[in-house]
């Protein structure tokens, strides 16, 4: 385990690396930088800020300056916000994010994993069939179209919800809705799938052999196999649905660290561009990590090493 | 003797693509207490779907009993509901099956697989179960089963699944054990060993066993009588010795003629039977068995035979065992 | 999945129904990002011109029809020759933390901005290079403050020496680079990035912030003027998109919604302008959206065929097709508002510079072309930035040019920065822009095309055009500089067709009925502090 | 066994010794073929026609490349010119999906947008086929040190925020088709090696390739001949969903403003452009939005269809 | 008795199994076969026949040792002499299902042999001689354009056999290529292996774990136990006079499909076995009281040949 958790830290520490190598090269490439405006900042006021950011060094300085500066944990300060600290500006967003993330998340797999568990129950009858219908719809809809129209027929016709804002318990429910509805569908999907499979496995054979019940069949036999390929979905999904929430940010107006990356890049804002590339980097790879070890503690079989034995 | 199971007349059909598979055709059999029976056939000839039929664990779309009776122990299983049905299996009936590879589940503690059918059946505390199931391991022979109670199965290697298997069969110490073909997947040795804890554990607790194999061997060590399949029909029933010593149906003559004994000389060539089981959407008007038939004569592609008997416990099914036939070998 | 006909009315007419809750007095805004900073002496956009203007409180304040009125000085005197001014500061103003505001707050204020060594360096420095020596000190030209005109003789008198007479300087003196600063940040780099470390003077305190998505001011009960600020609360959302913003004005949501600091769809203009026409408001601003041309690359080193560009389109048809605004078709380039002598500036000098027309357009092409000696026109390229508005003007151009010059130009839309870079670097053919007053005086329009100012992007270099501007500059006498700069001015549009304007800009915007007291100047930046609900 | 008997339970037709004469081997077929001559492909297809969801799906699709190839052709319209006399119509006789905020007919300019998307959702895909199946190739087939290095190389890739990649990559270089299917494919045929990786380490030990092994076949004989061609079903079926997902991703970029340049129009940038005002002119979402959830549907479906017709376990 | 066509000697084949660790599927094994001869090896499931097997075709590449065959080790061939030595040696597969590409049809499987040795010089050619092997294993010509899938287990079986044949190759390692098959089928297959021995004088390895079939087929019978050999002999011999105590258990273990016999049979248990074969990286069994890695082959008479410390 100590090996594992070691090896698997020394190779997300690679990739963070080449992710900050080619985000900070990649960037550097953009043209412009973080001082043009529309009304242009003359010159020597440039090359001042430039000078104070350090930025009028050669490349290789600066990129170096900057891995020894987050080896000390050190993210710098945005250069558009001015003064303000990286690490704050994304622990801010971020929480908005997680918050609204978490819940999308949660309905996701429960939704998800319920309605996929009925499809396969009842498989090829009327509720599986209502149940996929909904989860291809789910799939096919792209969720800034499903958001907007949740947004006018909702909020703004009916009056049941806040149109914009991230307050109330009742704020999270159109953004939550429109986040996590290609996610369900998804999870249906999977669910469907690998439960069939499961329910035709020769082990469920097995636990009817011995007189269990439905219930105790399901819930004690088939989820536990059955869940695996939706936990390797989950694992990404989860890291996509916190930080790649960027359109229904937009459009519910909830300030998640979604919207500070678009911005961010749109001002060249340095700091704040490789923050929040390290941060959604990290949470991907913790996303991953989590999933390995749900995986382990799912499936006996499989070690933390990585393949199945027996 | 009263018979603890009796099959009539059963007819299983799977509703596929292209018609309908009838997969059993007329399955008439029964097994007395304390009795173990054998049903042999080819592979595809119903074997499975019988025992399943009899657990009620066919699944169904895309199967359909379409007529018969299962009697055990004086009531028609076919009539029961789920619920019923479920307090039946694993408490009257066990099942063993083929393959002990994919038949655990691999998620859950061996332990927990075997207390757990103790549990709903006999209502037992967990921690007795426990006790119980550690029994149960020692039981078909697994050593130091209070560590191994909470092991998963892939630990454990093909052998010692199949005798969890057996110890989840037999954990209610029911009436009927049904065994589809529990050692194919393994070694001869290990084969042996699961045997010899099959037949321990029927002198122990009593059991009736159906044993489905398609190896003669393994059911002239274990049985006291044979049913022979082809092709969804009961070909040949009778007792070991019947069967063995004295078949009277082609295909068990044939089977038996085509495994090498190991007294046989080299040169001696084996006795193959050629050709392949007819096909069971479009079942042969006669014989199933005609197309492979070495002694086929006319009757037997469009007549279904009748059964031949021969003694209380020995019956076949062929023309050739009609009065007429020896009346025109005669002539 | 879409509405039919009538839910656009019910839609519409849902939002009218809910007027602001006036027992209350909470005003619900939205601005479409936070400011980048809310530290005076380094904001240089609009929509922390909104938010300063709330929570600070400079020398004088605009009141809504344009003229300074008192505010943290409670009076002035101009000398005669216009360079010096000594401000009276009220001895009832006092900091939100309850030290009284003295003029050496304004000192220090003003030296932070104007210091070469505060870091960031403040970008709008250069708004104070009208006073003596500031852009000098600025420069590191000189480094003894005492020499840069500005003066605190006692804690309540500012003395200003200036460079040059500037008849705007007074009204500058409203502007957030002049807003003073509580001395205690000199300790504190990030005192401006939490709301409880920041120390204001203004109507307001911004009492909540969370990042990206709200911000909240408070009455100020500290304020000298409080009597005269009725809102208890002002609630600014921070949405991005307009759509978002309509909807939820239509819902009652937001009390306010639109320009300078939100938008609103110019899809949904023509339907707002019906279903809600006591609430929408359109105002002409001191602004103007133009195509400039790089004189520098080919074609467009050619006027005529500047000219012909220029004349081949249909502003009229724009503004009422396409912006759908109410926006004012621009043939000049200093924008309406904007002060002349006695009336405003476009009012005096006429924005006739060219007609439009196309046989004549067609006809200055062909001769452009034949001077170049091109047989066929070389590829044009119109860049913008990516923005749904300037890409509908740019395609809707396109297409004029099409039709009327029979000219296929290419419309290429690019990242804001990227779009930037390639201005700036000369690196385009036309390009979209637009230029907003910095005051009130025609100068903030033509000094940009001076030869080598920081903002001419077109490459214009012109010695008549530059001794005209400095003429303007350095007199003292309105009317000649009016003068000079309507000149200037026609070089640049006339003669040299050095941009193609389009259009003056107005502010859209959506007002809730019982909503009073907000108050718009000429360039379009909105003061909040004395708005309130009836 | 003189007193052996047989039931006659049925009455049936009285016997005669004609019935019991003896047939030779000759008169039966002795080796029967037990299935029809199929290959696995028409196989594959027949199942694939039994699915009438799927084959709805396929002909629907069809359906929609053959319109965007042609329904701009039938028009009186193109999808660049602008009508200020008619702009925002509602769907007429004149202009079937009505007309957008510069006059440009809808019916044009969703068919054509249906084609930029189309050619993204494919292109993409046939590049991460491509590179897909040679990294993947290389990597299930080689095993061993190459494939460790390999795999961890793309997992590491694989961990890069797409997004971000492919936003600042868009920023970088200059907007076209190009570059957005570009972007796109960046990390997307990640996935598509691993599928080939699976599939090869999966075949490469099967008994068939051992055989042609044991014959003197060499690697590219094994690859070509018997790898690839029996990885073909599950590559086929990535292949379909990677479609869909590059279309999305393309609308997702228009969102964001990083779609193709106007006045072409991917259905994506088509609702992106309608958004702000789909409440007035519901059309203008309407028929892009209704398409390009039609052609997610159908690649869906027909993928899912396609997956089943190609699973083995589902043979019989 | 003849020459020695093969020759097996100190044969290792071991994996990496990742961890460090090393399985050892084949530990040290040599033997002879002669021209002709058939040699039977049977062995529990894991112990590393099929392993062998492949590794004597060099399939895998060995971890040590020498096969020797017609006077030539082929370890030592480059690969285009190897590419020809494959012509000699060939090898069925256990498994009738997956060892037929099911993309090709038969006259492409069996004929890929041709192609890959350019052994034939026209279609016509190529096409005749598909046919004469499909005869030879008893399948007609209307087979040829057909795919795998149409035919049952005992057909594949043949075409299998058909495709190894076609090399005309003197040696066939025959990998178990009955255990999949219906016992009625066994049969047809492994007469007509004997049949083809007896045609086209070939030498056989049968690989199996069907006692019966392998006393069967086989001249002598190769005893295998956790990647070693424990016991070589004479095919009767060997059956009358077991002296490794697994190779007793083994044949004790057989059932007999006669109840009288089976009646009266004792089962012989191996001491400490009951657990199953463990593999352990250092090829020791896991509960094994003798110490197989290092056991030696030792001739106890003539031609019988058991493992130290049995021998
Ligand atoms: N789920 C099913 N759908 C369709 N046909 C089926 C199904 N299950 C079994 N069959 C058919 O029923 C027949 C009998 O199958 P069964 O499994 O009982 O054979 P078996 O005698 O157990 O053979 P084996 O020895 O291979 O296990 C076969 O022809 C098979 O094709
Ligand atoms: N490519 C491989 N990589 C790693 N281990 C392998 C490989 N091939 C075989 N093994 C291992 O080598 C051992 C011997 O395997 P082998 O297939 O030779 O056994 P076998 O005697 O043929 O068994 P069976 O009777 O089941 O076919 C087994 O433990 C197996 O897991
Ligand atoms: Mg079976
Ligand atoms: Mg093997």
């Amino acid at each position: 385990m100590v090996r594992y958790v070691a090896n698997k830290f020394f190779y997300m520490l690679l990739s963070l690396l080449i992710l900050i190598s080619a985000t900070f090269f990649l960037m550097k490439a953009i043209p412009g930088d973080p001082f043009q405006a529309e009304k242009k900042v003359s010159a020597e006021m440039k090359a001042r800020l430039m000078e104070q950011y350090g930025l009028d060094k050669p490349l290789y300085v600066q990129y170096f300056k900057y891995l020894g500066d987050i080896t000390t944990g050190d993210f710098g300060i945005s250069m558009k916000k001015l003064n303000q600290d990286v690490s704050k500006i994304i622990s801010d967003t971020f929480q908005t994010s997680l918050k609204l993330g978490l819940v999308a998340i949660v309905i996701a797999v429960v939704v998800g994993v319920l309605l996929g568990m009925l499809a396969a129950l009842y498989h090829r009858k009327l509720i599986d069939n209502v149940a996929m219908i909904l989860a291809v719809l789910g799939m096919a809809v792209p969720s800034f179209v499903f958001a907007s129209l949740l947004q006018y027929y909702l909020a703004e016709k009916a009056g049941w919800f806040n149109v914009i804002g991230f307050d109330k318990p009742l704020d999270y429910v159109l953004p939550v809705i429109a986040l996590s509805a290609q996610p369900i569908a998804f999870i249906a999907r999977l669910t469907r799938s690998s439960m069939l499979e499961v329910l035709h496995a020769d082990y469920i054979k097995t636990a009817k052999a011995k007189g269990l019940n439905w219930f105790t069949i399901m819930f004690k036999h088939v989820i536990r196999n059955g869940i695996l390929p939706v936990v390797t979905y989950v694992g990404p999904m989860t890291a996509n649905i916190i930080t790649g929430s960027v359109v229904i940010e937009q459009i519910f107006g909830i300030g998640g660290i979604g919207k500070v990356f678009v911005e961010s890049i749109t001002n060249r804002d340095y700091t704040l561009i490789m923050g929040v590339t390290i941060f959604y980097g990290v949470i991907l790879m913790v996303a991953r990590f989590i999933t390995d070890i749900a995986y382990v503690m799912i499936d006996p079989r499989i070690k933390l090493s990585g393949g199945k034995e027996g | 003797m009263e018979p603890i199971l009796h099959v009539k007349d059963l007819h299983v059909s799977f509703h596929v693509k292209g018609g309908e598979v009838q997969a059993v055709r007329g399955m008439n059999f029964e097994i007395g207490e304390g009795e173990t029976v054998a049903i042999v056939g080819e592979s595809g000839s119903g074997k499975s779907v019988t025992a399943q039929t009899i657990m009620r664990l066919i699944p169904s779309p895309p199967s359909r009993i379409k007529q018969g009776e299962i009697i055990f122990k004086g009531e028609n299983l076919l009539n029961k509901t789920n619920k019923q049905m479920e307090a039946i299996r694993g408490k009257d009936i066990g099942m063993i099956f083929q393959d002990p590879m994919s038949s655990l589940n691999p998620t859950i503690k061996v332990g927990k697989q075997i207390t757990e059918v103790m549990i709903k059946h006999q209502k037992m505390s967990k921690s007795e179960a426990k006790v119980q199931g550690i029994e149960m391991l020692k039981l078909v022979g697994i050593k130091n089963a209070e560590a191994r109670f909470d092991q998963y199965p892939h630990e454990f290697s093909g052998g010692m699944r199949q005798r969890v298997m057996i110890a989840i069969a037999l954990a209610c110490r029911p009436a009927l054990l049904i065994a589809d073909e529990p050692t194919t997947a393994l070694d001869v040795t290990i084969q042996a060993q699961i045997l010899d804890v099959m037949k321990e554990m029927q002198q122990r607790l009593g059991t009736s066993i159906i044993l489905i194999t398609h190896d003669l061997g393994v059911v002239a060590g274990m049985c006291d009588k044979v049913i022979v399949m082809y092709a969804g029909e009961v070909v040949e029933t009778g007792t070991v010795m019947e069967i063995f010593k004295n078949p009277q149906h082609p295909y068990t003559k044939g089977l038996l003629r085509s495994m090498p004994r190991l007294d046989q000389k080299k040169d001696e060539p084996l006795i193959p039977i050629m050709g392949t089981p007819p096909d069971l959407i479009k079942p042969p008007l006669g014989c199933s068995f005609c197309a492979r038939c070495d002694e086929a004569m006319k009757i037997c592609e469009s007549v279904r035979p009748d059964e031949t008997v021969f003694s209380e416990s020995h019956m076949a099914r062929c023309w050739n065992l009609h009065p007429m036939a020896r009346e025109g070998e005669s002539s | 999945a879409c509405g039919s006909n009538n839910n656009r009315e019910g839609g519409a007419s849902n939002g009218a129904g809910k007027p602001a809750k006036a027992k209350e007095q909470v005003l619900h805004i939205n601005m479409s990002a936070e400011p980048p900073t809310f530290d005076p002496g380094l904001a240089q956009d609009s929509q922390a011109n909104t938010a300063l203007k709330l929570m600070y409180e400079g020398l004088v304040r605009l009141d809504d029809t344009g003229k300074e009125v008192p505010a943290a000085a409670e009076s002035w005197e101009i000398s005669p020759d216009g360079l010096q001014y000594i401000f009276k500061l009220r001895k009832d103003a006092v900091w939100s933390n309850g030290d009284p505001v003295t003029a050496n707050d304004f000192v220090f204020a003003w030296q932070r901005v104007l210091d070469p060594t505060t870091t960031p360096a403040p970008p709008y420095a250069y708004q104070l290079g009208y006073i003596k020596n500031a852009n000098a000190y600025n420069a590191k030209e000189i480094t003894d403050f005492s020499q840069v005109g500005i003066k605190a003789t006692d804690d309540h008198t500012l003395e200003v020496t200036l460079e040059n007479p500037t008849p705007y300087f007074l009204g500058l003196t409203s502007f957030y680079t002049y807003f003073p600063v509580h001395a205690s940040v000199k300790n504190n780099a990030a005192w401006a990035t939490d709301y409880k470390s920041m120390i204001t003077n203004g109507a307001f305190n911004l009492t909540n912030w969370t990042t990206g998505q709200k911000l909240e001011y408070t009455k100020n009960d500290k304020y000298w003027d409080k009597d005269n600020i009725k809102l208890s609360k002002i609630e600014s959302s921070l949405v991005t998109s307009g759509a978002a913003e309509l909807s939820s004005y239509k819902s009652g949501q937001l009390d306010y919604a639109g320009a300078p600091n939100g938008e609103i769809p110019s899809d949904s203009i023509p339907t707002m302008k019906k279903n809600l026409p006591n609430e929408f408001a359109v105002k002409g601003i001191a602004s103007t959206y133009f195509y400039e041309f790089n004189v520098t690359a080919k074609p467009f080193d050619n006027v005529k065929i500047r000219k012909a560009f220029s004349m081949a389109i249909s502003r009229q048809d724009l503004v009422d097709k396409v912006t759908l605004g109410g926006q004012i078709p621009a043939f000049g380039f200093v924008a309406p508002g904007i002060k002349g002598v006695k009336d405003e500036f476009r009012t005096e000098y006429k924005d006739n510079f060219f007609q439009e027309n196309y046989e004549e357009a067609k006809k200055l092409l062909a001769e452009g072309m034949a001077e170049e000696g091109y047989t066929t026109l070389p590829e044009v390229t119109l860049i913008y930035n990516s923005s749904e508005s300037h890409k509908k003007v740019a395609l809707a151009i396109a297409d004029m040019w099409k039709n009327n010059l029979g000219v296929e130009v290419k419309t290429e839309n690019l990242e804001w920065g990227v779009f930037l870079e390639n201005r700036q670097n000369l690196n385009y053919q036309i390009a979209r822009a637009g230029w907003t007053a910095d005051f009130n005086d025609p100068m903030s329009f033509v000094d940009m095309w001076k030869t080598g100012a920081g903002n001419n992007d077109s490459g214009f270099s012109n010695a008549e055009y530059d001794q005209l501007v400095k003429d303007a500059m350095t007199s003292q006498d309105n009317a000649v500089r009016m003068e000079k700069m309507a000149a200037a001015e026609k070089i640049l549009i006339q003669d040299e067709q050095v941009l193609m304007p389009l259009y003056y800009y107005t502010n859209v915007s959506l007002t809730k009925g019982n909503v009073k007291g907000i108050s718009v100047n000429y360039s379009g930046a909105i003061d909040f502090s004395r708005a309130y609900i009836e | 066994m003189a007193n052996n008997q047989t039931k006659t339970s049925q009455d049936h037709v009285i016997l005669t010794s004609e019935d019991f004469r003896k047939i030779g081997t000759d008169e039966k077929q002795s080796e029967v073929i037990q299935r029809e001559s199929l290959s696995a492909w028409r196989d594959a297809w027949q199942r694939l026609c039994e699915n009438k969801i799927a084959m709805t799906a396929l002909i629907i699709l069809a359906l929609i490349i053959v319109a965007s190839i042609f329904g701009p052709m039938i028009s009186d319209f193109n999808h660049y010119t602008n009508d200020y006399a008619n702009t925002n119509q509602a769907p007429s006789s004149i202009h079937w999906f009505g007309t957008d905020e510069l006059g440009r007919d809808m019916f044009v300019r969703t068919w054509m947008g249906a084609r930029i998307s189309l050619t993204v959702g494919l292109a993409a895909a046939l590049i991460d086929l491509i590179i897909g199946v040679i990294y993947g190739g290389t990597m299930g087939f080689f095993g061993g040190r190459v494939d460790e290095i390999m795999n961890k190389f793309s997992e590491i890739l694989y961990s890069i925020p797409y997004l971000l990649v492919t936003i600042l990559l868009l920023v970088v270089l200059e907007p076209s088709l190009g570059t957005i299917i570009l972007a796109l494919t960046i990390t997307g045929w990640i996935n598509m090696s691993w599928i080939v990786r699976g599939e090869m380490i999966q075949l490469k030990n099967r008994e068939f390739v051992l055989a042609s092994r044991s014959m003197g076949a060499g690697n590219a004989r094994l690859i070509f001949r018997h790898l690839l061609p029996n990885a073909v079903g599950p590559i086929i079926v990535t292949l379909t969903l990677s479609v869909p997902s590059a279309i999305f991703s393309e609308a997702f970029l228009s969102f964001l403003g990083l779609g193709v340049q106007a006045p072409v129009a991917s259905l994506g940038s088509m609702i992106s452009d309608a958004l702000t005002g789909w409440m007035y002119y519901p059309w203008r979402m309407l028929f892009p939005a209704v398409l390009i959830s039609l052609i997610m549907l159908c690649f869906n479906i027909f993928g899912d269809g396609l997956r089943d017709a190609l699973d083995p376990k589902l043979k019989k | 008795m003849s020459q020695p066509l093969i020759q097996v000697n100190g044969l290792k084949k071991y994996f990496d199994v990742g961890k460090g660790k090393i399985l050892k599927a084949v530990d040290d094994i040599s033997f002879s076969i002669r021209e002709g001869e058939t040699l039977g090896m049977v062995g529990e499931s894991g112990c590393g026949k099929s392993t062998a097997g492949r590794t004597i075709l060099r399939l895998y590449e060995p971890t040590a040792g020498s096969v020797n065959f017609g006077g030539t080790d082929i370890y030592k061939l480059p690969p285009n002499k190897m590419k020809a030595m494959r012509r000699d040696m060939q090898m069925i597969f256990q498994d009738p299902y997956a060892s037929l590409n099911p993309r090709f049809t038969v006259s492409d499987i069996i004929g890929e042999a041709f192609d890959i040795h350019k052994l034939t010089d026209s279609r016509k050619e190529r096409k005749m001689k598909i046919e004469e092997l499909l005869d030879m294993v008893g399948l007609n010509s209307d087979h040829a354009t057909r795919y795998p899938h149409e035919f049952s287990g005992g057909q594949r079986q043949r075409i299998g056999i058909a495709r190894a044949l076609a090399v005309n190759p003197k040696f066939i390692i025959c990998d178990e290529p009955i255990s999949a098959l219906d016992v009625s089928i066994q049969a047809q297959v492994v007469n007509l292996l004997k049949d083809l021995q007896d045609r086209l004088g070939l030498t056989y390895l049968f690989i199996a774990h069907d006692l019966s079939m392998v006393k069967h087929i086989s001249d002598r019978v190769a005893v295998m136990y956790l990647g070693k050999m424990v016991e070589l002999a004479e095919s009767d011999e060997l059956y009358n006079n077991p002296i490794h105590p697994y190779t007793k258990s083994l044949l004790s273990a057989i059932p007999i499909a006669d109840p009288e016999i089976e009646a009266n049979k004792k089962r012989i248990i191996m001491p400490d076995e009951l657990d199953g074969p463990i593999h352990s990286a250092n090829g020791s069994s896991g509960g094994s009281k003798f110490n197989l890695s290092e056991s030696k082959l030792v001739e106890v008479s003539k031609g019988h040949w058991v493992a130290t410390p049995y021998a």
